[in-house]
C-alpha cells in the first residue's frame, strides 16, 4: 500500500468527518442548551438535500441550491420547534424519542408524497467538478476539498459565535443554568426557536453539499443520523469542541477501518474472504469505538459528569 | 378493584376474543395480527422491566429481540439440514422443539444483556441510550455480513418448530402458545415488580443516594433487571421467528429498538400492561391506517405526535387517569 | 473516656481553590450526641458527605467500629452501621411511605436473595415488623399508605429518620433534620433524639440552635472547613472566637 | 400495508376464456419507503398488461410489503389464508422472496417472480410451482463478465455490497471472466461515500470496474467516480441504470456500459406497444421493472387462458410453454423455470433531457443459468 494512497484515505475521512460535524453540531448544541433528543435532526438533513436539488433545478445555480437548503432547513426547524418541540423540553427523553419518531415518519413519507419515490437529481456546480493535483502525485476532486474547507469554516464561525457574541454568551448561560438566562432577561422562547432553527439549518447546508455527490432521496438523513450521535456521545453531549473532534475520530475510524482491515486479514487469507470478514469487522468499528470512549469516559471526551 | 386492573382484564379478554372470533369468521389473517401484537407485547414487557421499573431507557434492545430470533433460526436450520451445531468439544444438534429453542433463546440473550447492561450500565442517561444503541448496531451489522447464516438474506425455516401435543402450524394453536407465555410473563414480571427486588430497584429509579445509603448497590439491581429484561426480549424473539418462520438482520435494527419502545410509550411508562395495549394498538393502526393511502406512515406518525402531547402517561392513563401509589 | 466508634482523623478536601475541608479531625462516642454547627458554606455537608463515602478525601482517614472505612463505598459503610438522614429529603417519593421505610428494612436484611424475586416485599412481616415500628418511632404510623410525595416538608424528614432507624444502625449521621419542621414539630423530634443517643451515637448537622443546645452533649464549630472549636454546651457559648465566627455575626438561624 | 386495489377490469371486450371461477393473484411488493419505485413500477407494468388483455376475471390483491421480510410474510399468510389467492407474485428482494416463496410452494400455490431470483430457488431449492420471469441472480453480472470478455478488459476490479447479493454477484461475474481481478471489493450495504472505494481503484492499476450498487448506492456512486477524474470503463447490471434513477445520476452515468435483458429500444412490436403504451397511461418512460412487471402479466394471462389454475399440472404446463410474447422477444424457460433469453449490454444516453439507454451489443445469446443441473423436480 503506497502513502499516497494512505494520505487520500486521511483526506477523505476528514472530508466524511467535516461531514458529520455539521450534522453534529446542531444535534450537540439542542441537547446542551434544551436538553432535547432530537431523532428528526436526519430529516432536516433530508429538507435540505430535497430543497436544494428541487432549486438548483429550477435556478442552474448550485449557489442558490445552497442557500435554499439553509433558510428550507432553518424554516423547518423553526416551525417544527414552535409547534411540536416546544411541548417536549420538559418531558423526558422517553417522551422525545418517541414524538420525534413520530417526526420522522412524517417528514419522510410527506416528503415522498411532494416529491415522489425517485431520487432526485442534484450535481456539483463546474467551478468545482473534477479532481485537483497535490503535491506527491495525488489527484484529489476539488470538491471533496472545498467540503473539508467549508465544513471547517462553519467550525470556526459556530465557535466564533459562541465565544464572541451575545447569543453565544446566552447559549452559554443556557447550558449551563437554565434558570440563570431566564434571570439575564432574555427571551428564553426565542432563544430555543434561533438555536433549533440554527441546527436545522447546519444540517439542511449539510445535506445539500452532500446531496451533490451521493443521492438525494427520502430517508438519506437516517443513517448519518445515527452516526452523528455515535459522534456527539464520544465528544460529549453538548460540546462543540467534542463534536468538531469526535466528527473527526469517527470519519478517519470509518475511513481508515474500511480501508486497512481488509488489506490487514488479505495478508492471512485468500482475498475474497479477507475482504468479506475485514469489511464486515469495519462496518462495526465506529460503534466499537464508542464503546470503547464510553467505557473509559463514561461522559464522552469533553462531557461533563 | 382498581379500574386499572379491570382494564387489564378487558385487554386480555379482548386479546383472546379477536381471534377466536377471526376463527369462527375463518379469517386466519386476523390470528397472526393477533399473534403479532401478542408477541410485540411480550418484547415491551421484556423492555418495560428495565425501562419503566429500572428507569433504564434501552435503545438497544432490538438485539435480544434479533438473538432470540436467530436462537431459533440456527437451531431449526441445524435440524433442518441435519447437521449438528458444534462437533466439538460436545455435540450439539439442532431443535426443532419449542421448548428448548425457548430455553436457548432465554439463556444466549441473557447471557449477551449480563454483558451489554455491565459495559454499558457505565454510563448513565443520555450516554445510556446511546451505547445500547451502539451495542445494537454492531450486532446489526454483524449479521449483515456474517456469511454463514444467510446474511442480510436471512434464513427460511420451512415448518414451524413443534411443541408437544399441538399443531403449531394451526395458528390458533400457535396462537395459543403466544398467549400463554404472554400470561406467564406478566404474571412473573407482576410478581417480581412487588417483590423485595422490584421494591428495590423501583427505589433505585427514583433516587439512587437513598438506595446507596440503606445499603444497597443499584448498579447491581441495574444490571439483574436487564438482564431479566434481554432474556423476556429474547424469547420475544424466537416465538416471532417463528411466527414468521424467518430470520433476518432487521430483527436487529434499531427501528426495532425503537419500535419496542414505541408500545411502551403508547401504553404507559412503566404499567404492567403498557406494552400489551401499545402492542395491540399500534398494529391496529397499521392494518387499519395501511388501507388508507400509500402514505399512511404521514398519519401514523401524527397519531404517535398527539399521544405524546396530549396523552401524556399513555392511553392506559387516558382511560383509568394517573397511577395511584399502592402497595 | 470511651473509645470512639466514630474517629475521622485529619480529613482535606478541596474544589479547585477552595478548600471545603481544611485538616478536619472529630470524634463521636457512644451514647453521645454530638453536633456540628458553622455558618452555610462552612462545609458541614462536604464533611458528611466523606464520612457517608459519597465523596473521597483528598487526604485524611475515617475510621468506624475500630475499622478504616477512607477506601469504602457508602454502600459498604451503610452496611457495616452508617444510618444517614439527608439535608435534602433523597425518597423514593412515588412510593408510599411505608414503602420506603421498608427498603430501609430491606437494606439491612444486607441481601434480596432468589426468594427476594418472587415474594411481595409488601407482604413480608418481618420486613414490615421493623418498617411499622420506625414509622411509630418517629410518629408517622398513621401515613403509612400516603404516597411520599404528598407528605409535608416536616414529615419527609421524620421519614428521613425513620428510614434510617430501620437500618439498626451504630451511628447516625443527621444533616439538618429539623429543617422546616416548625416549632411543635422540632421540639417533638428533640424529644426523640434525646431518647435515640442511648441506641446509637448521633453526629447532628442542625441549625435551630434551642435544639442544638438542648441535645448536644459536645458542639464542633466549623468555619470555612476548619473546626475552630469543640466543647460541651457552655464552652462553645462563651468561647469568644465562636462569638464572633458564628454566634454573633449573623442570625440565620 | 393493506394498499388494496382489487383490479376489477370493466369487461370491454368479451374474452372466450377457458370457463371457471376467478383467478385470485396476490401481488407482495415494496411501495413505500426506499426502494418504493422499483415495486411501483413492476405494479405499474402487471396492471398495464391486464388491463389490456381486457380480462375481468383475474383479480389482483395488491398490499406493501415496506421492504420488511416480516411484513412480506405475514402478507403471504393473509393473502393465502383470508385471501384465497391461487399465484403469488411482486416481490422485488431476494431476501424478502427467500423469506416467502418457499412457504407458499409448501402450500401448493404458484409464485411467479418479477425480480429476485436468489440462486437457491434456481438449484436445490427449484419447485415446479415456481416460475422466474426477470432473471436468475447472476445473469446479468454473468454477462458482464463476457462483456468484458469481449472488449477485451484482463485486469478488472470488481466492487459490491458486503451482503449474500453483493457476493452472488460478484461469483456470478468471476464465472465467465477470463481476465485478473485488480482488486475485490465488498463495501457497507447502504453506504453512500465512496471516495475511499475510488481511492482504491486508482491505486489498483485496474484497465476497468465492474460494479453492483443497486438504488441510491448506485448513483452515489456514479456521481462520486465522474467527479474523480478517474475515466476507465465502468461495467454494472442494470439495476443502477434503470429508467427510474438514471435521473438522478445525470450526465455522470453518460456512456456506462451496462447488461440488461431488456432495454426500451428492443425493436420488436410487443416492446414498442408497451413502451408507448405504458408511457400513455403512467406519463413516465417504463423501466426494466416495469417491463418485468409486464412480461410476468402477459405469462400468466397466457397461462390462465388455457388451463385452470385448480388443475397444477396442466397449469404448469401451460406456464412453462412461455406462450406469451415477451417484451423481450425470444423468450423460454429453462429446467428449472428460470429464463433462456438474451442478454444485451446497453450504454447510457441523452435523448433530449431524458436520460435513458440504448442497445450497443448481445452479451449472452440464449443465455440460460448455472443451476440447471443442481434442480432436482
Amino acid at each position: 500500500m503506497s502513502a499516497v494512497l494512505l494520505i487520500e484515505q486521511i483526506l477523505n475521512g476528514l472530508q466524511f468527518g467535516v461531514m458529520l460535524f455539521l450534522m453534529a453540531a446542531g444535534l450537540t448544541l439542542i441537547f446542551g442548551v434544551m436538553g432535547l433528543i432530537n431523532l428528526a435532526h436526519g430529516s432536516f438533513y433530508m429538507i435540505g438535500a430535497f430543497a436544494a436539488a428541487a432549486t438548483a433545478a429550477a435556478t442552474g445555480s448550485f449557489l442558490l441550491a445552497l442557500a435554499a437548503s439553509l433558510v428550507a432547513a432553518a424554516v423547518a426547524g423553526a416551525i417544527v420547534e414552535m409547534t411540536v418541540i416546544r411541548r417536549l423540553y420538559k418531558r423526558d427523553h422517553l417522551d422525545q424519542v418517541l414524538a420525534t419518531f413520530a417526526l420522522i415518519l412524517i417528514f419522510s413519507e410527506g416528503t415522498r408524497w411532494l416529491f415522489g419515490s425517485f431520487p432526485l437529481f442534484l450535481e456539483i456546480p463546474e467551478y468545482l467538478s473534477g479532481p485537483i493535483s497535490l503535491p506527491f502525485g495525488i489527484q484529489y476532486p476539488q470538491y471533496r476539498l472545498a467540503i473539508i474547507a467549508v465544513g471547517l469554516l462553519v467550525a470556526v464561525g459556530l465557535f466564533a459565535l459562541i465565544a464572541r457574541t451575545r447569543i453565544g454568551i446566552q447559549i452559554r448561560a443556557g447550558e449551563s443554568d437554565r434558570e440563570m438566562i431566564a434571570a439575564l432577561g432574555v427571551d428564553i422562547s426565542k432563544l430555543y426557536t434561533f438555536v433549533f432553527a440554527l441546527g436545522a439549518a447546519l444540517a439542511g447546508f449539510a445535506g445539500a453539499l452532500i446531496g451533490a455527490i451521493q443521492s438525494v432521496q427520502v430517508g438519506m438523513g437516517e443513517p448519518v443520523l445515527i452516526l452523528a450521535f455515535v459522534v456527539i456521545v464520544i465528544g460529549g453531549i453538548g460540546s462543540i469542541k467534542g463534536a468538531l473532534l469526535g466528527a473527526l475520530l469517527v470519519g478517519l475510524t470509518d475511513t481508515l477501518a474500511g480501508f486497512l482491515l481488509p488489506a490487514a486479514f488479505g495478508l492471512i487469507m485468500e482475498p475474497s474472504a479477507a475482504a468479506s470478514v475485514g469489511s464486515s469487522l469495519a462496518s462495526m468499528s465506529i460503534y466499537v469505538l464508542m464503546a470503547g470512549v464510553l467505557l473509559f469516559r463514561p461522559t464522552g471526551l469533553f462531557g461533563r459528569s | 378493584m382498581r379500574k386499572e386492573t379491570i382494564l387489564n382484564a378487558c385487554v386480555l379478554l379482548g386479546l383472546l376474543a379477536v381471534p377466536l372470533w377471526a376463527l369462527r369468521v375463518d379469517e386466519p389473517f386476523i390470528i397472526t395480527l393477533a399473534t403479532k401484537a401478542v408477541i410485540f407485547a411480550i418484547a415491551g414487557v421484556g423492555l418495560n422491566f428495565s425501562l419503566g421499573l429500572g428507569g433504564l431507557v434501552s435503545l438497544g434492545h432490538a438485539a435480544f429481540f434479533g438473538i432470540g430470533g436467530y436462537s431459533m433460526g440456527i437451531l431449526a436450520s441445524h435440524a433442518q439440514s441435519y447437521t449438528p451445531l458444534m462437533g466439538w468439544p460436545l455435540v450439539i444438534d439442532g431443535t426443532n422443539s419449542m421448548p428448548l429453542i425457548w430455553l436457548f433463546a432465554v439463556l444466549i440473550s441473557s447471557l449477551f444483556a449480563l454483558v451489554i447492561g455491565a459495559l454499558s450500565l457505565r454510563t448513565s442517561g443520555v450516554y445510556f441510550i446511546m451505547i445500547t444503541l451502539a451495542f445494537g448496531q454492531m450486532l446489526f451489522f454483524f449479521m449483515i455480513s456474517w456469511p454463514a447464516y444467510g446474511g442480510e438474506d436471512g434464513l427460511v425455516i420451512y415448518v414451524r418448530n413443534g411443541f408437544p401435543g399441538l399443531n403449531t402450524l394451526d395458528p390458533i394453536q400457535f396462537f395459543g402458545i403466544c398467549f400463554a407465555l404472554l400470561c406467564g410473563v406478566l404474571l412473573a414480571v407482576s410478581r417480581i415488580a412487588r417483590s423485595s427486588f422490584g421494591l428495590a430497584l423501583g427505589g433505585a429509579r427514583q433516587n439512587e443516594e437513598r438506595m446507596q445509603a440503606v445499603g444497597l448497590v443499584p448498579c447491581k439491581l441495574y444490571l439483574i433487571a436487564f438482564t431479566i429484561s434481554g432474556a423476556i426480549t429474547g424469547l420475544s424473539g424466537a416465538l416471532f421467528a417463528d411466527l414468521n418462520r424467518f430470520v433476518s438482520p432487521t430483527m436487529f435494527s434499531w427501528q426495532m429498538s425503537g419500535e419496542i419502545m414505541i408500545f411502551i410509550i403508547l401504553g404507559g411508562t412503566g404499567r404492567l400492561f403498557g406494552p400489551v395495549v401499545g402492542a395491540a394498538v399500534f398494529i391496529l393502526l397499521e392494518y387499519l391506517l395501511g388501507g388508507l393511502s400509500e402514505f399512511w406512515h404521514v398519519y401514523l406518525g401524527a397519531i404517535l405526535l398527539g399521544v405524546v402531547l396530549f396523552a401524556r402517561g399513555g392511553l392506559i392513563e387516558l382511560i383509568v387517569g394517573r397511577e395511584v401509589a399502592h402497595d | 473516656m470511651t473509645d470512639p466508634i466514630l474517629d475521622v482523623r485529619n480529613i482535606s478536601k478541596s474544589f479547585g481553590a477552595l478548600k471545603a475541608s481544611d485538616n478536619i479531625s472529630l470524634t463521636l462516642v457512644p451514647g453521645e450526641i454530638h453536633a456540628l454547627i458553622g455558618p452555610n458554606g462552612a462545609g458541614k455537608s462536604t464533611l458528611i458527605k466523606q464520612i457517608a463515602g459519597g465523596l473521597q478525601a483528598d487526604s485524611g482517614e475515617v475510621w468506624f467500629d475500630g475499622e478504616n472505612v477512607t477506601g469504602k463505598t457508602t454502600v459498604e459503610r451503610a452496611r457495616l452501621g452508617l444510618g444517614r438522614t439527608f439535608q435534602v429529603s433523597s425518597l423514593a417519593m412515588d412510593y408510599t411511605v411505608s414503602q420506603n421505610v421498608v427498603l430501609g428494612a430491606l437494606g439491612h436484611r444486607g441481601k434480596i436473595g432468589l426468594k427476594g424475586f418472587f415474594r411481595p416485599a409488601m407482604k413480608d412481616t418481618a420486613l414490615l415488623d421493623v418498617a411499622n415500628d420506625a414509622l411509630s418511632q418517629v410518629g408517622l404510623d398513621g401515613f403509612a399508605k400516603t404516597r411520599t410525595s404528598e407528605l409535608s416538608h416536616g414529615q419527609r424528614r421524620q421519614l428521613e429518620v425513620a428510614v434510617a432507624l430501620t437500618l439498626s444502625p451504630k451511628v447516625f449521621l443527621m444533616d439538618e433534620p429539623m429543617a422546616g419542621l416548625g416549632a411543635e414539630g422540632s421540639l417533638r423530634l428533640t424529644g426523640f433524639l434525646d431518647q435515640l443517643r442511648q441506641q446509637a451515637p448521633i453526629l447532628l448537622v442542625e441549625h435551630d440552635m434551642d435544639a442544638v443546645f438542648s441535645l448536644a452533649d459536645r458542639i464542633s464549630v466549623l468555619v470555612y472547613g476548619k473546626i475552630v472549636a469543640t466543647g460541651t454546651v457552655d464552652e462553645i457559648r462563651s468561647n469568644p472566637i465562636v462569638r464572633t465566627a458564628y454566634l454573633g455575626e449573623d442570625d440565620e438561624t | 400495508m393493506k394498499l388494496k386495489f382489487l383490479a376489477l377490469v370493466t369487461a370491454l371486450t368479451s374474452v372466450a376464456g377457458v370457463a371457471q371461477a376467478d383467478v385470485k393473484v396476490g401481488m407482495i411488493t415494496t411501495l413505500s419507503g426506499g426502494g418504493a419505485g422499483l415495486g411501483i413500477d413492476v405494479r405499474d407494468g402487471f396492471m398495464l398488461a391486464i388491463k389490456q388483455s381486457g380480462r375481468d376475471d383475474i383479480d389482483v390483491v395488491i398490499e406493501d410489503d415496506q421492504r420488511k421480510p416480516d411484513i412480506a410474510v405475514q402478507l403471504a399468510d393473509r393473502m393465502i389464508q383470508s385471501d384465497k389467492v391461487d399465484i403469488l407474485t411482486g416481490i422485488i428482494w431476494s431476501n424478502l422472496a427467500m423469506a416467502v416463496v418457499p412457504s407458499a410452494l409448501a402450500q401448493g400455490k404458484f409464485y411467479l417472480s418479477p425480480n429476485a431470483g436468489p440462486s437457491l430457488l434456481a438449484g436445490k431449492g427449484c419447485h415446479k410451482n415456481y416460475f422466474n420471469v426477470a432473471w436468475q441472480n447472476d445473469n446479468l453480472h454473468e454477462a458482464g463478465g463476457a462483456h468484458a470478455n469481449s472488449i477485451g478488459y484482463t485486469n478488472t476490479f470488481v466492487m459490491a455490497p458486503n451482503y449474500p447479493a453483493g457476493k452472488d454477484a460478484l461469483t456470478g461475474f468471476k464465472r465467465l471472466y477470463a481476465g485478473d481481478l485488480a482488486g475485490e471489493l465488498y463495501t457497507k450495504l447502504g453506504q453512500k461515500d465512496y471516495a475511499s472505494e475510488i481511492a482504491q481503484i486508482r491505486a489498483s492499476g485496474a484497465d476497468s470496474v465492474y460494479f453492483f450498487l443497486p438504488g441510491g448506492m448506485g448513483i452515489s456512486f456514479l456521481k462520486q467516480y465522474a467527479d474523480s477524474g478517474l475515466t476507465l470503463p465502468l461495467v454494472g447490471p442494470a439495476f443502477s441504470f434503470d429508467q427510474g434513477i438514471l435521473q438522478a445520476v445525470g450526465d455522470a452515468a453518460l456512456g456506462v456500459a451496462n447488461t440488461s435483458q431488456w432495454s426500451k429500444d428492443i425493436a420488436n412490436p410487443t416492446n414498442q406497444a408497451f413502451v408507448t403504451s405504458f408511457q400513455a397511461e403512467y406519463g413516465r418512460l417504463p423501466s426494466l421493472y416495469a417491463s418485468q412487471g409486464f412480461d410476468t402479466a402477459n405469462l400468466l394471462i397466457s397461462a390462465v387462458a388455457v388451463a385452470d389454475v385448480a388443475d397444477a399440472d396442466a397449469f404448469q404446463a401451460a406456464l412453462k410453454a412461455a406462450d406469451f410474447s415477451s417484451t423481450r422477444g425470444d423468450f423460454a424457460f429453462a429446467e428449472n423455470n428460470h429464463p433462456i433469453q438474451d442478454i444485451f449490454v446497453r450504454e447510457v444516453i441523452k435523448e433530449g433531457d431524458v436520460y435513458t439507454n440504448k442497445i450497443v451489443s448481445t452479451a449472452l445469446e440464449d443465455h440460460s443459468n448455472a443451476y440447471v443441473s443442481d434442480c432436482k423436480m
